[in-house]
């Protein structure tokens, strides 16, 4: 038996201090596989301990909350007896390392979290931080992630939707790929991980075990290859084909009732599944790890436990089902194994060959993982800049059609149609615009908003108003295609937490996140933490991704960026006071990365997302979209190039400069089109609502002016905001 | 119509596609296993889905042509029934030989999914009946390997005997290369087999009959065999 | 026994894949790569050990599933 | 002068598409196949006639573009 010398604890990533306390739990010196579960179950990933203590202060309740966070993924109620089940994860450093593949079993991973838990999958969004174009790997990584997610949900048929693509320095070393699904269920078909009913059987289903992605432990694992000619790749691959049989044989076994818990196997593989299960049941697992389906020869126990191959799921099963849910699984071309039973030991036993390979007492394998207040700093606020001090651009025209051609702001066709954003037949509103629309399955008129926004350059320089603005950018997004926001999820994305100001910046994202939640009654059902995204000594801008959902009781009654006719009337909601700081126009058109972020008024996002949404909801207007990036004009630009007809605008009374009030990035605000002869009447609903409401414009023509000089023909707008990705990919 | 929808391991639109035939013929269509070895009694129509059978592995549909259905499939066009093979079904009909040519990679390497125009070449057909001859219609493909290929001889035979059912064109109606998602050879996105009882075509237009996802001239073809197979 | 069997396309087949690879070559540099074919290579693992048997049976296959003679030929060999 | 370039995935690295491979054919009644990997197969028209010179350009474009050496090898013949 291997020796647990201090070299291996310190190769499984277990301080001195926790390796006392494993110790202390076991009462004796723990074998390596019983060493390598303490390793997968405490680290950051699973254990959360460096964030646990802060993600506590989120608010995660409301009247729609079905499930909040806890189990494999977020569950709200959306009426009539169905539920909508989602969250999003990361696979930052996988795509890093090997981006096709990277990025694919991240989709894998989060969409099993869906349907473990008996949704069907019906969206997939993946918001994507890369670093700068000139950087000589950025290409290829784009080319290898964007072609993974698109592999992996092409081939289940799930339809991609939406997410993010922006570019900067900062991820240069390490990208960010993110991804969520979003699932439909049934509200009395929502299953579960606890693990009950001793003696009932441990059922494994899916694909066979392999050596894919055993890392920590190069060195004690070593041994035990006795192939080692090659260095074992770390990376897993995906088979999307096995996950679309898995997610149909699951869905089959689940109109029954022969499950008692269910669990997807993802990081750590069967240690984390099996250890979840125990510990949320409050019982004892027994494994017989030599009925594991196996894909290689002579596998350890060690190798079992935290091999991290994909497509495979453990199940509890009522007692005597065995025999139809095998049938289900061999019909569908899968393995299905008994491996064990329910116990109630509340041990973790392994048995291998004969022996007992390992037994850990689930209680404080899990209770008493380590938990970190780590030190912190909160981030200097930095100071406000003013327009006057920004230079201003002579024609509003030329730097509109340079804004669009900026890597952030152009237009990401080329990534949307490498995915299959129709399948189903169910997307209304297709990526591209705002919020994504998708029909709820087996009901007649609901559909659902989804979307994912961070403003990674407000969070860098200010987590607690970036942290606000995350979410709130998706409130408006949802708003704007007439959905009431429901619930989020997140993925917080951040460097190495040991670094004070680093946490500082995680805290307050946190803080501002929550202030937001709370305001709009918009709770975090799920979610995900990405600590140590960093290369020597450079973490990436604070991202703390956000991915929210919304309900439109009537699919039909739904808005869309597009401008649907000429003659309209153009109008603004919400106030514009000309906010550069940390804009789009400082950075990229007058190469200024500084200055405090737009503030956000929480309480005029409520109002002006309710006057918003009730016009659409009511079918008086069906073209909106929400001002961010870039500022207004350019959201005119996106509108304009979406729908083919230009527009007409006129500066309405300001204090702002022109250049400030057309590409300052103020929040809480909209721009929606109207029939003239509706004008009035919305005027003053706005009146009555007490929210600001300004006629900029009226649609029509090829070209985008404003105030008569200033001018840029749709052509030139297409040309810069088409071309510049797909020229980046072929240069 | 009695249609007939085949289920492969891996399909992903079987659903969408009945549910377009629902809306033309107001009559559910059955779904049937690749594993059955027979088509439920009185099929009209057999409809082989979209998706990634055998998850695309080796060749598109190359697997998927081997499934013990495909002999009840081969039988039924052999005695005239009508089979409509759409993208990934269009790939498991080229390899059973069903209709002449191969799909390859799209040329840009890259899958694709976007609204395509396509231009209804002959309405002589139980799939075209409704459109009107040259009609410009807009439907979206969703593919990686679209890239229709057939040699000269075959082409020739396919265009005298008026076999290309639907090409990809401009929004105006010209065929340039450029109107082509994927590279396919003449911009054929769809042809019928000799009898004109079979046929196989990338695009989608099961998911383009509803106005609220985007518009109907998917639908017109499902009226048509509605209107042929009544 | 095990056998290795390669599937490449018939000449006048366009092969787009190969055409990008080439290009792709181009453009990082590489001089000189006049043409790309791309095909594919498949290792099969044999219960049989009859040399005569196994080629018959790999023959049979490459037939019915692993080319598509339309396009494609294809070569054995038995190690 | 030509080179044979194989790109295989690298032992231990899971091959979905060799695995569905082996599954169909034992469904089409080939019995006694035991295993399928999958590999690329490349065959590159080069301009350089000195063979040691094009052994390193090819390695040079395998490592580069035509493998993905995180999870596969590849071996360079030269005709
Ligand atoms: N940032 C967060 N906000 C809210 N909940 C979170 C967050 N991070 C993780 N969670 C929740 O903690 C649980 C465990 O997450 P995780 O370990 O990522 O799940 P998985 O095992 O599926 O990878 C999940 O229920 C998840 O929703
Ligand atoms: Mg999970």
């Amino acid at each position: 038996m291997t020796k647990i010398t201090p070299e291996i604890v310190a190769e499984h990533g277990l301080a001195p201090d926790e390796y006392e306390h494993v110790l202390a739990i076991m009462g004796r010196e723990p074998n390596l596989t019983e060493l390598g579960i303490f390793s997968v179950m405490w680290s950051e990933h699973c254990s959360y301990k460096s964030s646990r203590i802060h993600l506590k202060k989120l608010p995660t309740k409301g009247p729609q909350v079905i499930c909040g966070p806890g189990e494999n993924a977020g569950v709200v109620d959306i009426g009539d007896g169905l539920a909508a089940i989602f969250k999003m994860e990361s696979h930052n450093h996988p795509s890093y390392i090997e981006p096709y593949q990277g990025a694919a079993t991240g989709v894998g991973g989060i969409l099993r979290d869906v349907f473990t838990m008996g949704a069907r999958p019906i969206a997939i969004l993946d918001p994507l931080r890369f670093g700068s174009p000139e950087h000589p790997k950025t290409k290829h990584l784009v080319s290898g992630v964007v072609a993974g997610i698109g592999g992996y949900g092409n081939c289940m048929g799930i339809p991609n939707v939406g997410g993010e693509c922006t570019f900067h320095p900062a991820y240069d070393g390490n990208i960010l790929v993110n991804a969520m699904t979003v699932g439909i269920a049934h509200t009395d078909k929502i299953f579960y991980s606890a693990a009950a009913g001793i003696g009932n059987p441990v059922v494994y289903v899916g694909s066979k075990t392999g050596r894919d992605g055993i890392h920590g432990a190069t060195m004690a694992s070593a041994e035990f290859d006795e192939k080692s000619e090659e260095k074992r790749p770390t990376v897993q691959v995906g088979d999307p084909f096995v996950e679309k049989l898995l997610l149909e044989a699951c869905l089959e076994l689940m109109a029954g009732d022969a499950i008692v818990a269910i669990q997807d196997m993802g990081a750590a593989g069967l240690t984390s599944s099996s250890v979840e299960m125990a510990s949320k049941g409050g019982v004892g697992l027994e494994l017989v790890l030599d009925d594991v389906p196996q894909r290689e020869t002579h596998m350890t126990a060690y190798e079992m436990m935290l091999s991290e191959s994909q497509e495979r799921m453990l199940m509890i099963l009522k007692p005597g089902r065995e025999d139809a849910a095998r049938a289900i699984f061999e019909k569908w071309g899968l393995d299905f194994a008994v491996i064990g039973k329910v116990t109630d030991t509340g041990h973790l036993v392994l048995k291998h060959r004969g022996e007992v390979v390992g037994d850990i007492p689930v209680a404080p394998l899990t209770d008493e993982a380590p938990l970190y207040d780590r030190p912190w700093v909160p981030t200097p606020k930095p100071a406000k800049v003013l327009a006057a001090d920004v230079p201003a651009a002579n024609d509003l025209g030329a730097a509109l059609v340079k804004m669009l051609g900026t890597p952030d702001l152009c237009s990401k066709r080329w990534i949307v149609e490498q995915y299959d954003h129709l399948v189903g037949g169910d997307t209304i509103v297709r990526p591209g615009g705002d919020a994504a629309v998708v029909r709820v399955r087996d009901h007649a008129t609901k559909g659902l908003a989804i979307t994912t926004d961070c403003t990674p350059r407000y969070c860098f320089a200010d987590p607690v108003e970036g942290g606000k603005q995350a979410v709130v950018e998706t409130y408006r997004n949802i708003t704007a295609t007439g959905g009431l926001p429901l619930a989020i999820t997140d993925c917080m994305n951040f460097g190495n937490p040991q670094r004070p100001n680093i946490m500082g910046q995680f805290v307050g994202a946190i803080e501002g996140m929550s202030e937001a939640c709370l305001a709009l009654d918009y709770p975090v059902v799920s979610g995900n933490v990405s600590l140590y995204n960093e290369t020597m000594g450079t973490g990436v801008q604070p991202t703390p991704a956000i991915g929210g959902i919304g309900l439109l009781e009537d699919y039909t009654r739904s808005a869309s960026i597009r401008f649907k006719a000429a003659g309209e009337t153009l109008l603004l909601v919400g106030e514009t006071e000309g906010w550069l700081g940390a804009s789009i126009y400082l950075r990229d058109l007058a190469g200024r990365e500084d200055g405090a972020p737009p503030p956000v008024d929480l309480a005029a996002e409520k109002r002006n997302g309710d006057f918003v949404r009730g016009l659409i909801r009511h079918g008086e207007v069906v073209t909106c979209h929400d001002v961010a990036d870039g500022g207004l004009l350019v959201a005119v630009a996106e509108m304009a190039l979406a729908g083919g007809i230009g527009a007409t605008l006129a500066t309405p009374e300001t204090d702002a400069p022109l250049h400030a009030f057309w590409f300052g990035e103020d929040q809480g605000r909209y721009l929606i089109s109207v029939v003239v002869d509706r004008v009035e009447s919305i005027v003053d609903q706005a009146k009555a609502a007490g929210v600001s409401l300004q006629v900029i414009g009226t649609t029509g023509g090829d070209v985008i002016s404003v105030d008569g000089g200033h001018k840029a023909t749709l052509a030139a707008l297409r040309d810069a905001h088409e071309g510049w990705l797909p020229r980046y990919m072929a240069s | 119509m009695k249609a007939a929808v085949v289920v492969f391991p891996g399909s992903n639109r079987e659903r969408d596609v009945a549910l377009a035939l629902k809306r033309a013929s107001y009559t559910t269509p059955a779904y049937v296993w690749h594993g059955d070895t027979e088509l439920p009694a009185g099929t009209d129509l057999v409809v082989l889905p979209g998706g990634f059978s055998y998850g695309d592995y080796l060749r598109c549909g190359a697997m998927a042509s081997l499934s013990p259905i495909m002999r009840a499939v081969k039988d039924h066009a052999a005695r005239g029934g009508h089979v409509i093979g759409i993208c990934n079904g269009f790939q498991i009909l080229a390899e059973t030989g069903l209709v002449p040519g191969v799909l390859m990679r799209n040329a840009s390497l890259r899958f694709v999914c976007r609204d395509v125009h396509l231009k209804v070449e002959t309405t002589d057909s139980a799939f075209t009946g409704s459109y009107l001859p040259g009609q410009v219609i807009r439907v979206p493909v969703a593919h990686a390997e679209g890239n229709y290929f057939a040699d000269d001889e075959t082409l020739k035979r396919l265009e005298g005997e008026g076999r290309v059912a639907f090409r990809y064109c401009t929004e105006a109606g010209e065929i340039a290369p450029e109107a082509s998602p994927n590279g396919a050879i003449r911009n054929i996105a769809g042809v019928l087999n000799e009898k004109r009882n079979v046929l196989g075509m990338m695009p989608h237009p099961e998911n383009m009959t509803e106005t609220v996802v985007g518009g109907t001239d998917g639908a017109l073809l499902f009226d048509s065999l509605a209107k042929a197979l009544a | 026994m095990k056998a290795r069997v390669h599937v490449t396309l018939k000449h006048g087949v366009l092969d787009p894949q190969g055409k990008a690879i080439a290009h792709a070559l181009g453009s990082l540099g590489f001089g000189g790569v006049e043409d790309v074919r791309q095909g594919k290579f498949l290792e099969l693992e044999l219960a049989e050990t009859d040399a005569g048997k196994a080629r018959e049976q790999v023959k049979a296959m490459c037939e019915k599933l692993l080319a598509n003679t339309v396009i494609e030929n294809y070569t054995i060999e038995l190690v």
